[in-house]
């Protein structure tokens, strides 16, 4: 196998010293979290990885050493070779680098000092068994024989060339160039690993049954679990000074934490509202029947009861747990704030030089003005509209009705158009619980006022679905066929005499009264549909307003590591060097498998879905 | 990372002298087959096995075989079965029970792939109910390959469906090389059909795999006589004259079971007796079969009875009869070629003429008289046989890979003169189209930027390869 | 290494460039042909004739900002969403495999598989459109039936090379992918 | 081309698959087609029993030719509805004596609706046309009157179409149902209410009762049967003859080509016939398999 080595980017110019790590069992690689300088006692160093380890819960671990040697200073290997016998280890790595060389050298002493030890191939030979495709069993993956087949076309080029155990990259790589490495260093940026919630830590340890995770998981979480370890800094006087990302600024602001204090009394004081508010709403009386019914329809309602299981889930006093939990619990905090703002916005336009009498003003001669509109369409539909040729009778009746419901609803508005103003003062009021509130209020006024026109829909489309009903049953009789239950299915019957001629009477009689209903059914239809739609916008504008994820976009345009995603690899020159010591002749060299390491942000959607 | 491992292990030494052992163990020469028709597994059937028995034995013999059939619901694509038999489950639309529509042009892009990129030498068509193969046929001919078509199924002159049907028969296989049909009345029947020179068709029988039908007598109940029935509960298949004969013959012997395997619209006529007469304890309804359960179904019978109306060649009959069963079945068709007279009692299309039969058949059986299963098995087993059909369907081929086929305007002449004026020039104007069309394909998409298929199978297929290799291995 | 040409399944030329940067690590990129400016001119000046043409029956001048504005909204969308400049696949031995494709404005997607869920890399068959080609795909697995192939992940899905390109890559990543 | 390979005389070709004979695959033998029959089980016709058959259909076409210009005659206040209900009553009676007369003579199958449940549905039958008659009235009202026209002549077309020649005495549905709406639609077009209740009771009569009557005639008595088809044809010409002669022509020579001219050119046309038959052929059941199927 090949050894990973994990190395932060931040310790690469690092002094001396010696690497605090772990080693990812079953993966064989090696996460370097930080390096220890120079110089230091081992008892403390031993001590204080202890301790670090019992914070962090991350067995940590000396996994080697680090030495980038000063000029002049002259290379320690010896000194370095000894120190693996005091911290004992499986393994002990010992990278270097020289100034001015952009390669690193890596050497893995296991613990018998023989540098030789041969990695065991712990690769079997298993013989392959054809999985043979049968006939009558159904051959799914069909890949598996293009793999076969290919596998044919390729030559036999799968030797392991002897495992070397020591492994200098670039002098290697220059000498036997075609010599397969065994190390691979894969940088990363540990400041961006250890903000990412890539990975829910699932409270502390993985729970056993599921498969422990993937490597990369492992290292992540790793380097995201050991938080204590960057505490110790290099610059704060100690008995041990620590190189990692840290090192290179501090993440936290005093701004944050000074919330963080605040909020807690405010968590407090929101759930205690938030309990008496349930208990109000336990009262009996309001789980009465009708009322549930109402509360279950107005819309109004139902915000309420949205916003308050908001609150309770933000109030709640334990910190969220894992990544998904904060991302929909700061996505309800943001989404609530803009909410109100947006609603104190509209109260101070409302409120001022009095909008509302002006609303109010033109809402009633609205209504009035649809209710004129409805009862020419009736008059239109009484006569022969659109030239279509309707039963009168059915007509005057049908048109009659419905002329008596507007009837009676432009009465209910006269009666209650002197309390419109004030219903519209106090309901604007509630603008100032947020934007969402006052949508919604209005789609329940809309549906209030619109009543009428629900009620004819109702009634058109009863008198419809009747109809038809009836009809699709008598044309199968008329075809002297009939609905067998049992069988869900068509059979031909033979009926008597007299059922066959009351069916065709009653058909005839249906199929001619079918299109004025039809035509009543189509407008009113229609009717409804307008207003369902206004409707549907505002409800969609609240939803819109309630669940956007505003939180994860900004996080995804400024932040994006935090929402890591999958990680993305790019091979990189050791640019970075050559840039802080201009050599130029560096430039030239070839490039080594050093893999710099950063995260990408993942889709916005998957946001979505967590809300 | 096993599988790289035995990558390592089986990655082939050298193809070229593998190859070279091929050709000197084979003599004389290979064809690459492609077998067209909509049916094809997962829909189960003669014609169905047919092709692929067929496609398995002729890989046997080193050609190379693959098959082209429409997708079947969510098997679409290029799938592998045993031996590197390659099927193409092309994307076609299906209209009527499995059978694609036919606008004669839109499956011959897919169809000119397959073909070019096999290099295909002699195109198989399979049943005259498959639109596909009727396609392929058309287009076979005017990329200008052999073609073969096998029939697998009788048609009446008296309807006027059958009329239409007929003209299309004659219209596509009026340029097709060779016709295969699986009995002598076949042979007649698609010879007045398609107005065909009898002696561009053969007669290759259908077979079984003797193997699969072995008889196993524990499995019977010697106390009782169990009739066993196996066949699409449809009308051609005469479930109705089944429903007749069962209360008839039940109240008669008290002692008699009926066995009946298969699904289909007529089952309901089955249990409607079923119910009628009581005999849910007697009647038991299998409903469909596995082809692999079928066996398990026969041995538990002393008599197996076939009530077709109209039957090309019933292989039903004769895996009853391999199984060591009494086989008792409509004289219709061609199923009086199939057996010989001791191994088959026949009788008329009608109720009674089959009681009679059944009657003097469970007479002997109760008297003993019959001869054991093993006996006839022994009979039946080297009948039929797929390394036959196998052999005589290849001499089919290496004569039709002789012929030339026909230039454009042969074919036209020959399309005219022989389907008659209206339908033939009809069809001579679709056949100017299909090749302007082919014209138009080759500019769009040229051979040449075509990649050719690896083969899995025929003389350089590297399957056999493999299994040459794993045998030195083994040896 | 770029010594032979290949094609894609159209027939048009495309260039594979393999770069091997350690014996564990190699990356594989396949770039298509650019933007020929000639066929850009000749949609723009084509849509814009016909925008003059119209302009010239109906003197309405809207026609022709309005036949600008959708020319260079096309070709944004165009450079930025349709046309894939080049496709590259990243194998890192013992790491896992990492596909991007570059558009020709210069977007760039990636996806990293673990070797963890890797179950192999190889070489299938496929109906595409009107035709039947050869394209490379990563076979995954669910880490708790190892031996199950999950689902499938088609490589160079956009330049579509033919086998020959394909069987090389093919060898090169099995080359990697059997040293650990 | 000949068949390959030289066939070995030897042995006699026989039409088996189960042993392998010394010829080709594509041998074809002398005996080749041997069995293929044509023409047979051919029946030949008679002319006059076929005319005698055609009769009814002519009758079924004059009975709708009567129906018409009765409606006719309503609709143009040359016959009232009194009378007309007063007449029509008087057949019914009529036909259900001669009815019940000829089912007592011969006692077919299952037993015999009794009185009570016949005066139950002529009971329901009156009823129901008596109440809806007036919303019949006003039923196509708004329609224009091409439309009902063109409605109910389709309708009775439909009728004659699926009219059950062979077993006309349940009626088949489509073909009432049919006959019914045209009816109703015709009648909707007359003057009154009254006149609407008459003319749906006579097409009940035409429609559903008289064919009952007539296929009891033809069990019983053949030899009158051809009497009274030939009486309805003559009644229908001459009845539409008083109203359109025109149409009386076109009726005539619709009745002369259905009932004289389709026989002759079938019993023609049959020497034409050439069917091929062999053993491909697919064997047709001739028992009557229903096993009580929908109990």
């Amino acid at each position: 196998m090949v050894l990973k080595i994990f190395f932060p980017q931040c310790c690469n110019r690092a002094d001396s010293g010696l690497l605090v790590g772990r080693w990812i069992s079953g993966h064989d690689s090696a996460v370097v979290l930080a390096v220890i300088h120079y110089p230091f006692i081992p008892g403390q160093v031993k001590q204080y990885i202890q301790q670090m380890q019992a914070q962090s819960g991350v067995e940590l671990s000396v996994l080697g050493s680090w030495s980038l040697p000063k000029e002049g200073q002259e290379g320690m290997e010896s000194f370095l070779r000894d120190l693996s016998t005091i911290f004992p280890q499986e393994r002990w790595l010992q990278i270097k680098r020289q100034m001015g060389k952009t390669g690193f050298t890596c050497e893995i002493l296991n613990r018998d000092q023989s540098g030789k030890a041969a990695q065991q191939d712990s690769i079997k030979k298993k013989k392959k068994v054809k999985i043979e495709e049968d006939y009558q069993h159904d051959d799914s993956d069909n890949k598996k024989q293009q793999e076969k087949k290919k596998e044919k076309i390729e030559e036999d080029d799968q030797h392991d060339d002897s495992d070397n155990k020591k492994k200098q990259e670039k002098k290697k790589e220059e000498e036997e160039g075609e010599e397969e490495e065994k190390v691979i260093f894969v940088h990363y940026e540990q400041r961006k690993v250890m903000l990412s919630q890539l990975h829910p830590i699932e409270n502390g340890v993985p729970d056993p049954k599921t498969e422990p995770p993937s490597e990369l998981r492992q290292v992540f979480q790793t380097v995201a679990r050991s938080q204590p370890l960057f505490f110790l800094d290099r610059y704060d006087d100690g008995p041990l000074k620590s190189t990692h990302w840290q090192s290179e600024g501090r993440e936290a602001s005093i701004i944050m934490e000074l919330l963080k204090q605040a909020s807690v009394p405010l968590c407090l004081l929101i759930s205690w509202l938030l309990s008496v508010w349930t208990w109000i709403c336990n009262v009996r009386i309001f789980s009465l029947y009708p009322l549930r019914f109402l509360s279950s329809k107005l819309s109004t309602c139902v915000q309420l009861s949205y916003r308050t299981e908001h609150l309770r889930t933000l109030s709640s006093a334990k910190p969220a747990t894992g990544h998904t939990e904060f991302m929909r619990k700061s996505n309800i905090l943001v989404s609530f704030l803009i909410d109100v703002a947006l609603g104190l916005l509209l109260i101070s336009w409302l409120y001022r030089d009095d909008h509302i009498r002006m609303l109010a003003n033109t809402l009633v001669p609205a209504a009035d003005h649809v209710a004129k509109e409805l009862e020419e369409l009736l008059q239109w539909l009484m006569g022969a509209p659109a030239g279509l040729k309707m039963n009168r009778a059915l007509d005057q009746v049908l048109g009659r009705f419905f002329l008596y419901h507007i009837h009676l609803w432009i009465s209910y508005i006269h009666l209650m158009s002197p309390f419109i103003e004030g219903i519209l003062w106090y309901g604007g009021l509630s603008a100032c619980l947020g934007l969402t509130f006052a949508l919604s209020l209005l789609s329940d006024m809309v549906a209030l006022l619109t009543f009428h026109i629900y009620c004819f829909y109702v009634y058109g489309a009863r008198l419809y679905c009747l109809k038809i009903y009836g009809l699709s049953s008598l044309w199968r009789l008329f075809r002297g066929k009939k609905w067998n239950v049992l069988r869900q299915r068509v059979d031909s019957c033979s009926y008597d005499l007299d059922q066959l001629f009351i069916g065709t009477l009653l058909f005839t009689i249906l199929l001619f009264l079918l299109p004025t209903t039809a035509l009543y059914y189509l407008v009113f239809t229609l009717l409804r549909l307008g207003v369902v739609l206004f409707q549907g916008i505002l409800h969609l504008s609240v939803d819109f307003i309630n669940s956007f994820p505003l939180f994860a976009m900004g996080l995804r345009i400024c932040r994006s590591y935090r929402l890591g995603g999958i990680s993305h690899f790019h091979i990189v020159h050791h640019t970075i060097f050559v840039q802080q010591m201009s050599f130029k002749v560096t430039l030239k060299q070839r490039r080594s498998s050093t893999i710099s390491f950063c995260l990408q942000c993942i889709k916005l959607h998957r946001e979505v879905n967590v809300l | 990372m096993g599988q790289r491992r035995r990558s390592a292990v089986k990655a082939p030494s050298s193809p070229s002298v593998s190859a070279a052992g091929e050709v000197a163990r084979v003599p004389h020469k290979k064809h690459k087959i492609c077998m067209v028709s909509d049916f094809f597994y997962p829909n189960m059937g003669g014609v169905e096995s047919h092709i692929y028995q067929l496609s398995q034995c002729l890989i046997e013999k080193g050609h190379k075989v693959v098959i082209a059939t429409h997708a079947y619901g969510r098997r679409k694509g290029v799938r592998y079965l045993t031996n590197g038999l390659k099927v193409y489950y092309l994307p076609l639309q299906v209209m009527y029970n499995q059978s694609t529509s036919t606008t004669v042009f839109h499956s011959l892009p897919l169809l000119r792939c397959v073909f070019v990129r096999e290099g295909i030498t002699v195109v198989h068509a399979h049943s005259s109910f498959s639109a596909m193969a009727h396609d392929a046929l058309f287009h076979a001919k005017t990329m200008g390959l052999n073609t073969v078509f096998t029939d697998h199924s009788l048609f009446g002159f008296a309807d006027v469906s059958s009329v239409l049907t007929n003209k299309l028969l004659t219209v596509s296989l009026c340029d097709t090389n060779h016709i295969v049909c699986v009995s002598y009345t076949s042979k007649e029947n698609t010879v007045l059909r398609a107005a065909l020179n009898p002696e561009i068709v053969s007669v290759i029988p259908n077979a079984v795999d003797p193997t699969d039908f072995t008889p196993d007598p524990s499995q019977r109940q010697d106390d009782t006589i169990t009739i066993v029935v196996i066949s699409r509960l449809v009308y051609r298949k005469g479930t109705d004259l089944l429903g007749g004969i069962i209360p008839e013959l039940c109240l008669k012997h008290p002692d008699l079971h009926f066995l009946i395997g298969g699904e289909g619209p007529k089952r309901i006529v089955l249990e409607e007796v079923r119910e009628k007469y009581q005999l849910h304890d007697r009647v038991r309804l299998l409903g469909a079969l596995e082809h692999k359960d079928v066996r398990g179904v026969l041995v538990q019978g002393h008599i197996f009875l076939n009530t077709s109306l109209t039957e090309a060649f019933c292989m039903a009959i004769v895996e009853g009869a391999s199984c060591g069963l009494q086989v008792v079945s409509t004289r219709v068709g061609g199923i009086p070629e199939v057996l010989p007279d001791d191994l088959i009692t026949l009788c008329e299309p009608t109720v009674r003429s089959l009681c009679a039969g059944l009657e003097t058949v469970i007479a002997k059986q109760r008297s003993g008289s019959v001869p054991s299963p093993a006996s006839i098995h022994a009979k039946v087993r080297n009948l039929y046989t797929w390394r036959n059909v196998a052999e005589r369907t290849e001499k089919v081929y290496d004569r039709v890979a002789g012929e030339e086929v026909l230039p454009l305007d042969r074919r036209l002449q020959r399309l005219r003169t022989h389907c008659g004026p209206v339908a033939g020039s009809i069809f001579a104007l679709f056949a100017v189209m299909d090749f302007l069309f082919v014209l138009l394909l080759q500019w769009l998409v040229p051979d040449r930027f075509m990649d050719m298929a690896v083969d899995a199978t025929g003389p350089q297929g590297l399957w056999r390869q493999e299994k040459s290799r794993k045998d030195s291995a083994i040896n | 290494m770029e010594d032979e040409t290949y094609t894609d399944i159209n027939g048009k030329a495309i260039s594979l460039d393999c770069q091997s940067h350690s014996g564990l690590c190699r990356e594989f990129t396949v770039s298509s042909a650019k933007v020929s400016i000639g066929k850009v001119m000749v949609y723009t000046c084509s849509v814009w004739l016909f925008a003059y043409a119209v302009f010239f029956f109906t003197q309405n001048t809207a026609v022709l900002s309005c036949a600008i504005l959708i020319t260079l909204v096309g070709m944004m969308f165009h450079i930025h969403f349709v046309k894939v400049d080049h496709e590259s696949l990243l194998v890192i031995g013992s790491l896992g495999i990492q596909v991007s494709s570059s558009y020709a404005s210069g977007r760039e997607t990636t996806t990293f598989i673990e070797m963890s869920r890797i179950k192999d890399i190889v070489i299938n068959e496929a109906i595409y459109m009107h035709q039947i080609i050869y394209y490379l795909c990563v076979l995954l697995k669910d880490p708790s039936e190892p031996n199950a192939v999950s689902s499938v992940v088609p490589l160079f899905q956009n330049s579509k090379p033919r086998l020959n390109c394909l069987v090389k890559v093919y060898k090169s990543c099995q080359e990697i992918l059997s040293k650990c | 081309m000949g068949p390959d390979g030289a066939p070995g005389p030897s042995v006699p070709w026989q039409k088996v698959l189960w042993e392998r004979q010394p010829f080709p695959d594509n041998y074809v033998d002398q005996r080749f087609l041997e069995e293929l029959r044509r023409n047979e089980g051919i029946r030949q016709y008679r002319y006059w029993t076929v005319v005698k058959e055609a009769g009814f259909v002519g009758q079924q076409l004059s009975c709708v030719a009567i129906f018409i210009s009765l409606w006719l005659y309503m609709e143009q206040g040359l016959l009232s509805p009194e009378t007309l209900l007063w007449s029509s009553l008087v057949c019914a009676l009529l036909g259900y004596g001669l009815y019940q007369s000829l089912s007592s003579q011969v006692e077919s199958g299952c037993e015999p609706r009794t009185r009570l449940a016949d005066l139950q549905s002529a009971a329901i039958f009156l009823s129901f046309t008596f109440g809806f008659s007036p919303v019949l009235k006003t039923l196509t009202e708004s329609v224009s009157t091409d439309t009902v026209y063109a409605m109910s002549a389709i309708m009775l077309l439909a009728h004659l179409v699926s009219f059950p020649y062979t077993h006309p005495s349940p009626p088949g549905s489509l073909s009432l149902n049919a006959a019914l709406f045209a009816s109703v639609c015709l009648a909707s077009r007359l003057p009154g209410a009254l006149h609407t209740f008459a003319m749906l009771s006579c097409a009940l009569m035409v429609f559903a009762l008289w064919p009952c009557l007539l296929q009891r005639v033809r069990d019983i008595a053949p030899t009158h049967f051809t009497g009274v088809c030939l009486g309805v044809c003559v009644g229908g010409v001459g009845g539409l003859g008083l109203q359109s002669p025109g149409g009386a022509v076109l009726l005539a020579l619709a009745l002369g080509s259905v009932t004289l001219l389709c026989p002759l050119l079938l019993v023609r046309l049959q020497r034409h016939k050439d069917n091929i038959q062999g053993p491909w052929d697919e064997a047709e059941i001739h028992e009557d398999l229903d096993h009580g199927r929908g109990t």
